[in-house]
């Protein structure tokens, strides 16, 4: 299934854009795809539409997987 | 939890007067505000001006997980949490939390949980601008 | 310590914004603000106004003496300590303390410091209005 | 000696008038010359000037006693 990953932080200036369009079933298959091309460091966490996900979670059909670079707010 | 939440996230100047407008009640004795400023100094180096960038629609999410945990956990009754987006200069606002309950000492630690959860949770990162150059905070 | 502490007791509303902008400063990353407010309920009673006294000069003093206390025991940069006098309504704030250090657990715990002395040393009083006549509080 | 001794809070209302004179070597003779007059209870603390002070304290001319109830502030 075709995926959409939305990149931030450092990840996305790296990457030169915003998000990628991965093959995926699982949160953790779209990271997969992602570190294909491009580095991707352990601390990265995921988030599938808007909550933080582990790598299993299955994948539906118009989600959206975030990877999110160590936060530094406030 | 109701209108007692307020969460923002923003390119706005944040506004004390409108957090503490919105947090002030009858019922409580106490209100407890945080604000992160920009600081001219971070791990040694001389700090410039910072850019945040956030995700702003998860931000947001867990801003209203972090109030729901403060009103179990501390008793607070109205929370109000605001980040603002952006390039920042030296002592501007980054950040502002304030919480309020019926007494001082829930107020506090209500106030102190808000702000401790952000910088956990709430997906936002930071570039610090130097004299030359730039980095990305917290990188991992 | 300079000017970097501002104590004030009168009538006058209190103002958060010229407490933050007193305190600050770019060699600091957090300011600590707390805010007592009129509550509706003390001691099981109905409250409906408050009225504040103080020995004015004596309390600017102690104001002072807690200021140092913070900066010693907390590190924090710059303070800010208001009580207001007079008759006030639910909801309206009779004090506000302001607290800014480099990171924020010394503002926290240095605005926390400065509530807690101010309620333990600064000779203010208050009378509490119910529905039927009033009483002054903590009254020894 | 005679001496200003400022009341504040309930014992203002309760005398009826901010101050009263009376005569006094020390901070203590102070408060105890104020007893005679009104009743103080024992957790008012004694102030000379704008500090407080032991009851052992000494006056001296032009020196201001203040009788400080229990504070409420905050």
């Amino acid at each position: 299934m075709k995926v959409t990953v939305r990149l931030f932080g450092f990840l996305a200036e790296e990457a030169g854009r915003p998000e990628l369009t991965v093959e995926a079933g699982t949160a953790g298959e779209a990271l997969e795809a992602v570190k294909v091309r491009l580095p991707v460091p352990k601390s990265v966490r995921i988030a599938v539409n808007e909550e933080y996900a582990a790598s299993k979670t299955p994948l539906r059909r118009g989600d959206v997987v975030s990877l999110i670079p160590p936060v530094a707010g406030g | 939890m109701p209108s007692n939440v307020t969460v923002l996230v923003n390119r706005q100047a944040l506004s004390p007067v409108a957090a503490l407008r919105a947090v002030t009640r009858p019922d409580c004795g106490g209100v407890c505000v945080f604000l992160g400023t920009v600081r001219d100094r971070n791990e040694g180096r001389r700090v410039r001006k910072i850019r945040y960038s956030a995700f702003e629609a998860m931000v947001l999410r867990t801003f209203r997980a972090i109030a729901r945990e403060a009103r179990m956990k501390f008793g607070v009754r109205a929370v109000y949490m605001a980040h603002r987006t952006g390039m920042l200069r030296l002592k501007e606002a980054s950040v502002l939390v304030a919480a309020s309950a019926p007494h001082r000492a829930e107020a506090f630690a209500g106030c102190r949980h808000l702000i401790e959860r952000v910088k956990k949770i709430s997906p936002i990162w930071k570039e610090e601008f130097h004299d030359r150059g730039k980095r990305w905070v917290n990188r991992g």
